[in-house]
């Protein structure tokens, strides 16, 4: 993967978002708890989302969209425990596994952009790609703030 | 302490002598120059005719009235002044709320059947022996004496005058608004204790 | 005749008087100032308002009323309404603005008005004169002048390094004396009705206590709250954040009136004599209750009282739920506890003890044998930290520290210990663990304004000797190599605001770690339900939001026989909300029964 | 006969003429009914010295203009001030002082005071207060004045146009009505 033509960059990102969506599939299909369900089927349809958006991609829509919320960045995952995807999580282990997911998503992108540096677009559009999913991550952990750490 | 035995002495030994002729009176030192007296309102005109008589109270300064009506009573306030002794004596009793009447001591002071008309027109007690009991303040009054505490001045007062509540009829209860918008069932036996 | 010449020069002294300015006032010319606090017409600060008309109780001429103003939504706190003054009626005697509790209205310096319109007299304060509040003159400088008592009789309480050498309980609670004077500062305005979530009649039972009637208090009490004395004692008590009083002074002592007028009855049988309920014939029908909390207790005493057979399925030894096993004895004695649930049971509501669903009934059985079925039962299983270490010896739980400690099961902590967490189960964790001799600090992530936990609680906490470490994020456990906790590693944390206007959350500072020694770490940041007793095919025909069940407005979930309710279906997590929760499905079940008796 | 005089228009120049000299010589008759009949005196007297207006006090209503209303009026005052009322020469006006004119004022719940005033009697100018200060006592006064020279000051002249409606309303209160009636 040394060169890639944009549409490549963006197919690839597309295959990243089916992977996740489809590991939330599986997941909620082995799922018994019914919050964790709940979760699954909210992360898997925001994956589908994503993946609609992404292919409808319009590359002159970079400074647009380069204009959105701030990030808070709880770095949460940064100390908490590192989750594998297996059976019957509870509500809590799944979420800090769609965060971590989230983070290493955006690693890959983040190193991506600075891999294809020296292509302006690739660049802008792996940065873009990255923030989307420091901005997925944030909603994912305002989450975790909100319901596990209710009383912290 | 024994400033203050010294300085109603006065006072107390006064007491102590109405105290020993009426052994039924309540007798009371309220403060300086002022004694409370309860009497039976059988004994009332003999009562005041002695205190005008022997102890120089010749001036009657009020009479008013007071209406227990939890307790079923009238209680008459009598209010003489001695002008020798520079000296207040309140002489109280209770007569029953069923019947008000009550004698006239027109006869002792002239000038107590004005009293007693005020009261009677007020409170609807009649003073047997005072003929002038009629219109006095009032005029063509048709309902009930006044001050009397079961009459319902603001009841009689909507009915009888015409005032500008019709632009006020938009006005709502606090804890009407709160109880209706929040859903409250309020038990009957809770709703006297709103206060509003 | 001689020459009367000081009769003649008399009047010229007159003349004096030619140099000197006139004594009359040019009015309207000239205006003189009004006096510094003159009376004049009223102003009304209308966001300062919240509607609580006083003003028009107080008003001896009857001359204020509450009309709702358009632009003035009511909200909880705010009953919408705002005074309107008759000033053909007013004589400005300024009570209205002397009793005001907000110090919104005020009386101005402009007392012109002339007309030819009698009809014209209505004045909407604030509104007839938006500028008024340029002009007050009579206002209350301070809460000294003011008609109403901003400051609450202290309710006597044992010293703080007392408290932590037994269970005792630390309020000792008001005598008629000082409940009476504390209750006469109500102004029953009733705002606190609202903010209430079982709408609990408060300015009556305040009234009723106020009047020395404590017996019709605790009439009034149980019409909608079963578990009175419980939230006499441990109430979040939502009602006082919206007392009018509270708005420039402390709130009327709502938790501590509701906490004297139920202890007045001390035992089962004067408790039975004074409320002397009607419980109707049995209706024979069935209602399965899981789990003896709050909210089951609740919907249990209410339906029993009107003739429905219900049996509670408890899985433990107790009832009371978490109000049993969570929250200390130092707050809520087991005696009181118990008095109120014999009281439930004296008049029919059948609890059965050690009955696990699933384990020892079956939920289809029970489904079978009635006709309709509430869970309630709470959150009861901890959240983990879900940082490194949290698998070492003396890392433990507060809920199940609490549980252990109540039901009177051996415990051993060590010397130094760290709660973490802020809300109420943090706190009680805390206090308790101090009472076992032990040195406790709380590290919290966010700051002490932004504990979940009642004020009078972290207060408590710091009186005893508990430390508290705000804006400190745990990290890691770090164990000796027996695998023992020696201590936890934490780091500082900012507060940034998530732009959405909800409370600010804590972000990690890289590089600001702290290394605590500590034997023993207690979590307590948050529970949730399990739902695992519920079988398969019916779980998944229910609707969950964020861990919990949705109901709706009488807590009937998607199947119409199953209803739900306390920590499972409302957000707020607390018992007053559970009790509420209870008292909506007896109407929801009714409902139900009485669909079902149509068909 | 009687031109209509709200019609600014239909107006004769000595119409204008007559209000100008009637609104500077307003003749009060010094009757006090209430409390506010405290607050005459510093209006009249030196202080705020009302004459500067051509207000002035006469001692009986044959010779007055304006009736002051200073206030409540019980049902046997009332019978009074009608009567006064009735002999005043026209056109004459009257102003209510303070609440009780209005609605009642602290005398709302009272068995024996009349609550608005305009029911009895037309009142030309209402003075806001409990009671008005001097200040709005002249300021009532100015605005009589203006009401004159306008010609809206007509009190007077819808009282004898409603003559039966008035009386009948007077009656109301007044049960044992022994008064003469006057021939208009």
């Amino acid at each position: 993967m040394d060169k890639l033509s944009v549409e490549e960059a963006i197919q690839f990102a597309i295959e990243q978002e089916i992977q996740a969506a489809e590991l939330y599939a599986l997941l909620l299909d082995k799922s018994t708890d019914p919050k964790a369900q709940e979760i699954y089927t909210e992360l898997r349809d925001m994956e589908i989302v994503h993946k609609e958006n992404l292919e409808s991609f319009d590359t002159s829509e970079f400074n647009k969209r380069h204009a959105e919320q701030p990030l808070l960045n709880l770095k949460l995952t940064d100390y908490l425990v590192e989750k594998t995807a297996t059976e019957n999580l509870s509500f809590q282990d799944t979420l800090i596994l769609a965060a971590q997911r989230e983070q290493k998503t955006y690693a890959l992108y983040a190193e991506l952009a600075e891999k294809f540096k020296y292509d302006e677009i690739l660049y802008k559009l792996f940065s873009l790609l990255a923030r989307e999913e420091l901005l997925h991550k944030d909603q994912i952990e305002t989450l975790y703030d909100d319901t596990v750490l209710s009383q912290n | 302490m024994n400033d203050i035995k010294q300085e109603l002495l006065a006072e107390q030994t006064f007491a102590d002598q109405i105290q020993k002729t009426f052994k039924t009176a309540g007798v009371r030192v309220i403060r300086k120059r002022r004694i409370e007296v309860v009497m039976r309102a059988d004994l009332i005109p003999p009562y005041l005719t002695h205190a005008k008589n022997q102890h120089n109270f010749e001036h009657l300064s009020h009479i008013s009235c007071v209406d227990w009506l939890e307790e079923g009573h009238f209680e008459l306030v009598y209010i003489l002044w001695s002008y020798t002794m520079e000296m207040q004596l309140i002489v109280k009793c209770r007569i029953p709320r069923h019947t008000p009447q009550f004698t006239s001591i027109q006869n002792i002071w002239e000038h107590a059947g004005t009293y007693e008309r005020e009261i009677h027109e007020m409170y609807g007690i009649t003073f047997a022996g005072n003929d002038n009991l009629g219109d006095f303040l009032l005029e063509d009054w048709e309902g009930p004496p006044p001050m009397r505490r079961d009459f319902d001045t603001v009841k009689y007062s909507e009915e009888n005058f015409k005032d500008r509540m019709d632009a006020r009829q938009d006005a709502q209860n606090v804890r009407e608004t709160i109880t209706k918008r929040s859903g409250e069932d309020m038990p009957d036996f809770a709703k006297p204790y709103s206060l509003r | 005749m001689a020459l009367d010449l000081k009769g003649i020069l008399a009047p010229f002294t007159a003349l004096k008087q030619l140099g000197k300015p006139p004594h009359t006032v040019a009015y309207p010319m000239v205006k003189k100032p009004t006096a510094e606090r003159y009376r004049g017409l009223h102003y009304n600060e209308l966001d300062d308002c919240i509607g609580c008309g006083t003003c028009s109780t107080i008003c001896q001429n009857g001359a204020i009323d509450m009309i709702s103003l358009d632009g003035v939504e009511g909200k909880t706190g705010d009953s919408g309404l705002r005074p309107r003054v008759d000033n053909g009626r007013c004589c400005w005697c300024g009570l209205c603005v002397d009793v005001c509790p907000t110090g919104s209205l005020s009386l101005t310096q402009e007392y012109l008005y002339i007309t030819d319109d009698a009809d014209s007299f209505l004045w909407i304060p604030g509104v007839d004169n938006p500028e008024g509040g340029k002009l007050k003159s009579f206002y209350p400088e301070s809460n000294a002048q003011s008609l109403l008592d901003y400051n609450r009789i202290p309710m006597p309480e044992l010293e703080g390094m007392e408290r932590i050498k037994s269970y005792a309980e630390v309020v000792l609670g008001y005598n008629q004396e000082e409940a009476q004077a504390e209750a006469e500062r109500c102004i029953s305005c009733g705002l606190c009705v609202e903010a209430c979530p079982e709408h609990m009649h408060i300015p009556e039972y305040i009234n009723a206590i106020s009047r020395g009637e404590p017996d019709m208090a605790l009439k009034i009490i149980y019409d909608n709250n079963p578990l009175g004395e419980l939230c006499g004692k441990v109430c979040t008590r939502r009602c006082e954040d919206v007392c009018s009083i509270a708005v420039r002074g402390e709130p009327v002592a709502i938790r501590w009136l509701k906490r004297y007028a139920t202890e007045q009855a001390n035992n089962i049988d004067i408790i039975r004599e004074i409320l002397d309920p009607e419980i109707l014939p049995p209706n024979g029908r069935k209602v399965g209750i899981i789990g003896a909390g709050p909210s089951g207790l609740t919907a249990g005493y209410y339906l029993a009282l009107k003739g429905y057979d219900v049996t509670i399925y408890e899985a433990k030894k107790h009832a009371g739920g978490m109000t049993m096993y969570g929250i200390p004895k130092y707050r809520l004695p087991m005696e009181s506890l118990q008095k109120q649930i014999g009281y439930m049971e004296s008049i029919g509501v059948k609890i059965k003890f050690d009955t696990k669903i699933g384990v020892d009934i079956s939920f289809e059985e029970l489904q079978k044998e009635h006709g309709a079925i509430f869970i309630g039962i709470g959150f009861e299983v901890p959240y983990t930290l879900g940082i490194e270490g949290e698998h070492f010896e003396g890392s433990i739980q507060a809920v199940n520290f609490l549980r252990e400690v109540n039901a009177e099961r051996p415990v051993e902590i060590g010397q130094h210990v760290v709660v973490i967490g802020g809300g109420n189960v943090a706190i009680d964790g805390a206090r308790i663990a101090r009472r076992f001799g032990s040195d406790v600090t709380i590290l919290y992530r966010r700051r002490v304004a932004d504990m979940p936990a009642d004020w009078e609680e972290i207060e408590g906490a710091e009186d005893e000797g508990v430390k508290i470490l705000t804006q400190a994020i745990p990290l890691e456990i770090l164990a000796d190599k027996n695998g023992k906790v020696e201590s936890i590693k934490y780091g500082m944390a900012e507060m940034v605001d998530d732009g959405k206007g909800g409370r600010p959350r804590p972000r990690l500072i890289e590089n600001d770690e702290h290394i605590m020694p500590v034997d023993n770490i207690i979590g307590a940041i948050g529970q949730e339900a399990d739902y695992s007793f519920i079988p398969e095919n019916i779980r998944e025909q229910l609707e969950f939001s964020r861990g919990r069940m949705v109901t709706g407005e009488l807590k009937e979930t998607k199947l119409p026989w199953l209803f739900a309710g306390g920590d499972i279906a409302n957000n707020t997590a607390d018992a007053i909300s559970a009790i509420a929760d209870g008292y909506k499905a007896v109407k929801g079940i009714e409902k139900l029964f009485a669909q079902k008796g149509q068909e | 006969m009687n031109p209509n005089i709200n019609d600014k228009d239909s107006r004769k120049i000595v119409d204008i003429i007559q209000s100008y000299a009637q609104k500077h010589s307003l003749w009060v008759l010094a009757y006090g009914t209430g409390c506010g009949a405290i607050e005459i005196p510093p209006t009249m007297t030196s202080r705020y010295d009302a004459e500067r207006f051509g207000i002035t006090g006469r001692p009986t209503p044959r010779m007055a203009d304006v009736l002051l209303i200073t206030g409540y009026l019980a049902t046997k005052t009332l019978k009074r001030v009608i009567r006064s009322y009735e002999q005043m020469q026209s056109p004459k006006y009257v102003i209510g002082f303070g609440s009780c004119t209005i609605n009642g004022g602290m005398y709302w719940d009272s068995y024996n005071t009349i609550k608005s005033l305009d029911h009895y009697l037309p009142v030309d100018v209402y003075i806001n207060g409990c009671m008005p200060r001097p200040e709005a006592v002249i300021s009532g006064f100015v605005k009589l004045q203006e009401m004159i020279s306008n010609g809206t000051a007509n009190g007077w002249e819808k009282y004898r146009d409603n003559l039966d409606l008035y009386r009948s309303q007077q009656k109301e209160v007044i049960k044992n009505w022994q008064m003469p009636d006057y021939n208009w």
